[in-house]
């Protein structure tokens, strides 16, 4: 709007923008918190078939991909470092390695959903409704579960190419690089998510 | 309403008093509190305030007797609810069986009732069914109520003391005709009662018809009826390779209800609605009745000549 | 104050006319976006609850089929729940007043308040729409309990999707004023110099925060049950219907908090005003706001006495529901308090504040009743429910927002409004409201279930009062409206202090400047310092 | 910047967490190979709680955090477990 205006609009607080960031991770960490509650309740109801149920998952790419999501982890977090660092050209190869591991995520994921697709396995299927109480509820928390995860993975890897855009554009740096932290902040929600969601989900003994 | 019509009647009436009682002594010294006080000083009597201190110690008071207060009402609620979860060993088992929006009861020897019927001074233990939504099984003389959970079993359980005619309610919102799903209560003696279960006819074998039970766990029934009243949605009898006026995309045509009609029906129910029923009413069971059940469900159709 | 004054209501900015309103940042104008979009939605709604009255004003059909009766009281719940009382108090008088109460130019992210009033129209609009697209209006219930909802035909999914989006709204709006009361506040403003309104949206800006995304996650869940059959509240696919009722109330019970919060957040900003008094026991108000928000988390299964749950879990949520009622206790000892010594204008806020404190009163005492397993298994999902939360709902919450408005208004547009006119409003809303609800608690201890289209005669009187009560109070909130926009339009130019307050606002002119501050506000060490 | 945290993390320090957490990650994955019986999710889920505790404190800073940020934080946690709690009482019962 006016001077005025504009002048309110550029009061810059880091701290107020990240405050602002973990909020919303709070309020995240809850919308998962609500899947895990139902996931609890139906675990501790159906115990053998979650358990059964879950050896139809592969355990080698659960563990890839969370390796993959903690070396992204670190990547981004070594980004705030090497900005801090005044390195804009590390910084961007980082961001660019955290990207790519996003994509390796992805990739995983579309070749283990595929393959349940493939044996006709997925929401609302037909063999699905065959399946025994817990199973079916099982396998509808994996895809709820993972299928949520994946959204907040693209979410955070869009975020990401934007904050390599500005470090490119020069519009993050050294000193102000709160937009970058609050990218990684919630590369790092989505990480913190996998964490709990693989014990969870493939290794039920 | 404070009748002894059941014994639970005295436990929770003694704790609605207790509150009640607590509930308009606040109520009333609060009011008259402040009606004094907006009197006593307002602007024309009294033009300057007059600053008081925070105390304390009527912090404190106010918060303790606050506290004691609603743990004596806890208690007291807490004693009168107990009781309507221990029921009797040797209580009269009776099957409630609640669907849209019908309550059927079931006594022992597999005979079912409409009304539910009991004999006065014996505790009766109230086992609840569902067959499709959550409905609320509820008896406001008794002091009883319970949600009929599909999936799960509830009870309740009660010992009449007078006889008389009662009124149960669904109380748990059901749907369409969630206000119309009633039963009555007769508390008679016990001869009485003896008398009339030995008249009530023993139920019907379980329609063994696989169709059927395919659209029974649907709910089906509770829209289309099987002898030709309308409820919610056209009847089933006679449905079979009759002629019918739809609506197909606001063109009206006659058409001949044979297996596909059917099968369009049930899985894009909007697609031909029959004329004088509304759009939108049913929603689509695709999915929820698979494709390979479908001609066990024609099959059923053809019997409902 | 400075010579070169201009309000924020004449401030030309970089866009004219209606653009100037509905892409403005400026936190006052979107509190009034919010205030003209409410007032609207609480005229739809209040229409439907009076159609519903007239329904009801004979047992039988009376003017609608029980499918209408059934979808409208599911669209007057939605859009009396999501659309007016959630974001009504915090969204218009928080947006307003909030950074003005802690001396701040503006809310921490205003764009981000911006967006979130788009999403709460776009919500809105959903909401709108699911009574209007083609398979009929929702009619589960503002619950939207499965497994009913989860079968009914009718427009469930845009229904639900509308409170989603409204959710999100409501989230991005608390999350703003935690920020807000964290980092902007005037220098030397400590959090126990704030003013208790402050206190309570702050305290409301965490429930919203916190409890929302539980409900957001659980409407997904129902919309993906509807969708794929994912079975998580199909009994007939291992799911439970009882856990789609404790995840509902993990939010919706919070939600209350939410609406009725700031509503005493307001109250404990008029009764000093109008006494000329200091607040008695600022800290003890101060931290019952805290207190009820924490405790308000866990005591969401007293909504579910009656779904099959554990003995020990009715026993546990019985005793901590009684708990969570001493801190409200607590509030009301402390508005009375205040009024003692004090020299009171009985100007028409302190009336509606008075009668909020009456209403609140009998609401809070009846859920005593509720609180206890016993009782509550005799009247739960019965009228007497009804009439006890709209005791709360709307005797608390909407005159609370009465209160306020004639509270504000003067500094809001500097217009003031006609005292007399305003008066006999207010009388004539308490005399209908207790007309309408009041019927509905001895009918509802008989029995009388609720969500019933047809009664049996024996509760006509009942509700024949009720209707007319109806009528009443529908008149009433048309005078007070048309009362308030004469005064708007017409009315004497309101003082930068019409009622010799002590908070910040009154410190600055009616309507504020664009930035509301000139020069850094005085703060003084109690927000309510009279002398 | 003065209102910034001027606090650097070290390259090494990340890359120390980062072994820690590969370290616990394959710790999860042998303890469920044996078969601890209702144990084994309780160490799983300790586990899980360790490495995001690595996590916030280290990648998301919040060691070098505000005291107030870190106690939100915190209680953001224990209001989830209180809910799974109190939800429990009930589903434990039934």
């Amino acid at each position: 709007m006016s001077e005025h205006i504009t002048h309110v609009e550029e009061h810059r607080d880091d701290e107020a923008s990240k405050l602002g960031m973990w909020l919303f991770i709070f309020t995240e960490l809850l919308l998962f918190g609500g899947l895990i509650l139902v996931y609890s309740v139906f675990r501790m109801q159906y115990p053998a078939n979650f358990h059964e149920a879950s050896l139809e998952l592969s355990v080698t790419i659960g563990a890839i991909n969370t390796v993959v999501l903690l070396i992204s982890s670190m990547t981004i977090a070594m980004a705030i470092t090497a900005i801090q660092k005044k390195n804009k050209k590390l910084t961007l190869r980082l961001i660019s390695i955290t990207v790519f591991m996003a994509l390796v995520f992805l990739f995983n994921k579309y070749f283990e959903w595929g393959h349940k697709f493939e044996h006709g396995l997925y929401p609302g299927s037909d063999l699905m409704q065959l399946l025994e109480r817990g199973h079916h509820l099982y396998f509808s928390l994996y895809f709820f579960m993972t299928g949520l995860h994946a959204l907040h993975i693209i979410v955070g890897m869009v975020l990401l190419i934007i904050c390599y855009v500005k470090v490119n554009k020069g519009s993050i740096a050294h000193d102000k690089f709160v937009f970058l932290e609050n990218g990684a902040l919630y590369w790092h929600l989505v990480d913190l998510i996998w964490i709990f969601l693989f014990p969870l989900l493939y290794l039920i003994s | 309403m404070f009748a002894n019509n059941s014994n639970f009647v005295q436990g929770v009436d003694t704790a609605f008093y207790l509150i009640f009682g607590v509930a308009i002594f606040f109520l009333v010294m609060l009011t008259t509190i402040m009606i004094v006080f907006v009197i006593k000083y307002n602007k024309k009597r009294h033009a300057h305030a007059v600053q008081i201190k925070d105390s304390s110690t009527l912090e404190i008071v106010w918060t303790t007797i606050p506290i004691i207060l609603v743990l004596v009402m806890f208690y007291f609620g807490w004693e009168g609810f107990l009781p309507m979860r221990r029921a009797p060993k040797d209580a009269m088992q009776v099957k409630v069986i609640a669907k849209m929006w019908k309550w059927t009861f079931e006594y022992p020897g597999m005979k079912q009732s409409d009304t539910l019927m009991l004999p006065i001074n014996r505790a009766v233990k109230m086992n609840l069914f569902s067959k499709d939504v959550i409905h609320g099984f509820s008896i406001p003389s008794f002091r009883v109520k319970e949600d009929v959970v599909p999936g799960k079993n509830n009870y309740t359980w009660f010992e009449p003391k007078i006889i008389g005619n009662y009124d149960l309610f669904c109380s748990a919102y059901c749907g369409l005709s969630h206000s119309y799903m009633l039963a009555l209560v007769k508390i008679v003696s016990q001869e009485e009662f003896d008398k009339w279960l030995a008249g009530l006819p023993v139920k019907k074998a379980e329609d063994n018809n696989e169709g059927f039970k395919i659209l029974e766990k649907n709910g089906c029934f509770s829209c289309h009826s099987t002898d030709g009243r309308k409820i919610v949605g056209p009847t089933f009898k006679g449905l079979y390779g009759s002629k019918h006026d739809v609506m197909t995309d606001g063109v009206t045509r006659n058409i001949t209800a044979d297996s596909i009609y059917i099968e369009t029906s049930i899985m894009d129910p909007n697609k031909d609605v029959v004329v004088g029923y509304p759009s939108g009413v049913m929603k689509s069971y695709k999915g929820l009745i698979r494709d390979k059940d479908m001609p066990k469900v024609i099959d059923y159709f053809k019997t409902l000549k | 104050m400075s010579t070169e004054y201009i309000s924020f209501l004449e401030h030309q900015g970089k866009y004219k006319g209606i653009r100037s309103w509905i892409f403005a940042t400026d936190h006052k104008r979107i509190a009034f976006l919010y205030m003209y979009a409410i007032a609207s939605f609480f005229l739809i709604g209040a229409i439907l609850g009076l159609l519903m009255r007239i329904e009801l004003i004979s047992p039988g059909e009376t003017i609608m089929k029980p499918q209408t009766y059934n979808g409208l009281f599911t669209v007057h719940g939605i859009i009396m729940i999501f659309m007016v009382v959630i974001p009504g108090l915090s969204a218009v008088f928080g947006n307003f007043f909030l950074p003005i109460l802690i001396g701040a130019k503006d809310v921490a992210f205003p764009k981000l308040n911006l967006f979130s009033w788009w999403l709460f129209m776009l919500g809105s609009i959903l909401a709108v729409a699911s009574q209007l697209l083609k398979s009929g209006p929702p009619d589960t219930g503002w619950t939207f309990y499965a497994p009913y909802s989860t079968t009914t035909g009718t427009n469930v999914i845009t229904a639900t999707t509308a409170a989603f989006i409204l959710g999100f709204s409501s989230i991005l709006t608390g999350l703003n004023f935690i920020v807000t009361v964290h980092r902007m506040r005037a220098p030397g403003m400590k959090f126990f110099n704030m003013p208790l309104f402050p206190w309570a949206i702050y305290a409301t800006a965490w429930i919203q925060l916190l409890a929302t995304p539980v409900v957001g996650i659980t409407l997904i869940m129902l919309i993906a049950e509807r969708l794929f059959g994912i079975g998580f509240f199909n009994p007939d696919l291992g799911g439970d219907p009882v856990l789609f009722q404790h995840l509902f109330w993990i939010y919706s019970h919070p939600a209350v908090y939410i609406m009725i919060l700031p509503a005493m957040g307001v109250i404990t900003e008029i009764i000093p005003t109008f006494c000329q008094k200091k607040v008695y026991g600022y800290k003890a108000i101060a931290m019952s706001s805290l207190a009820i928000a924490g405790v308000g988390f866990l005591v969401w299964g007293h909504h579910m006495y009656t779904s099959g749950m554990s003995e020990q879990a009715r026993w546990f949520f019985s005793l901590l529901t009684f708990l969570v009622a001493v801190p409200s206790a607590i509030k009301v000892f402390n508005w009375i308090s205040t009024m003692y010594k004090g020299s009171i204008d009985m100007k028409p806020p302190f009336l509606f504040a008075l009668f909020f404190i009456f209403l609140f009163m009998i609401g809070g005492l009846t859920g005593l009743i509720l609180g206890s397993v016993a009782t509550d298994i005799q009247v739960h999902d019965t009228s007497f429910i009804v009439a006890h939360f709209h005791y709360i709902i709307f005797g608390g919450m909407g005159f609370a927002f009465f209160a306020a408005i004639h509270y504000w208004l003067p500094k809001m547009y500097g217009k003031m409004y006609n005292f007399t006119r305003a008066n006999i409003a207010a009388v004539a809303l308490f005399i209908g409201f207790n007309l309408l609800y009041f019927p509905q608690f001895l009918i509802g201890i008989q029995g009388m279930p609720r969500r019933y289209f047809d009664y049996p005669p024996r509760f006509q009187w009942a509700q024949i009062t009720s209707t007319i009560g109806g009528f009443i109070l529908v008149s009433a909130v048309i005078l007070m409206i048309t009362n308030l926009i004469i005064g708007v339009r017409r009315g004497a130019k309101a003082p930068a202090n019409p009622w010799n307050g002590t908070t910040l606002e009154w410190q600055i002119p009616s309507p504020p400047s664009l930035e509301n501050f000139d020069e850094e506000p005085l703060v003084k060490e109690n927000p309510y310092d009279y002398k | 910047m003065d209102n910034h945290g001027s606090h650097i993390t070290e390259y090494k320090v990340l890359v120390r967490v980062l072994f820690v957490l590969l370290l616990c990650t394959f710790l999860t994955i042998s303890v469920t190979g044996f078969n601890l019986g209702a144990f084994t999710v309780t160490i799983a889920l300790l586990i899980a709680g360790f490495k995001s505790y690595m996590v916030l404190s280290y990648f998301m800073h919040l060691k070098y955090e505000s005291l107030l940020l870190r106690i939100l934080v915190s209680m953001v946690f224990v209001l989830f477990i209180i809910i799974v709690l109190i939800t429990f009482i009930d589903y434990s019962f039934r």
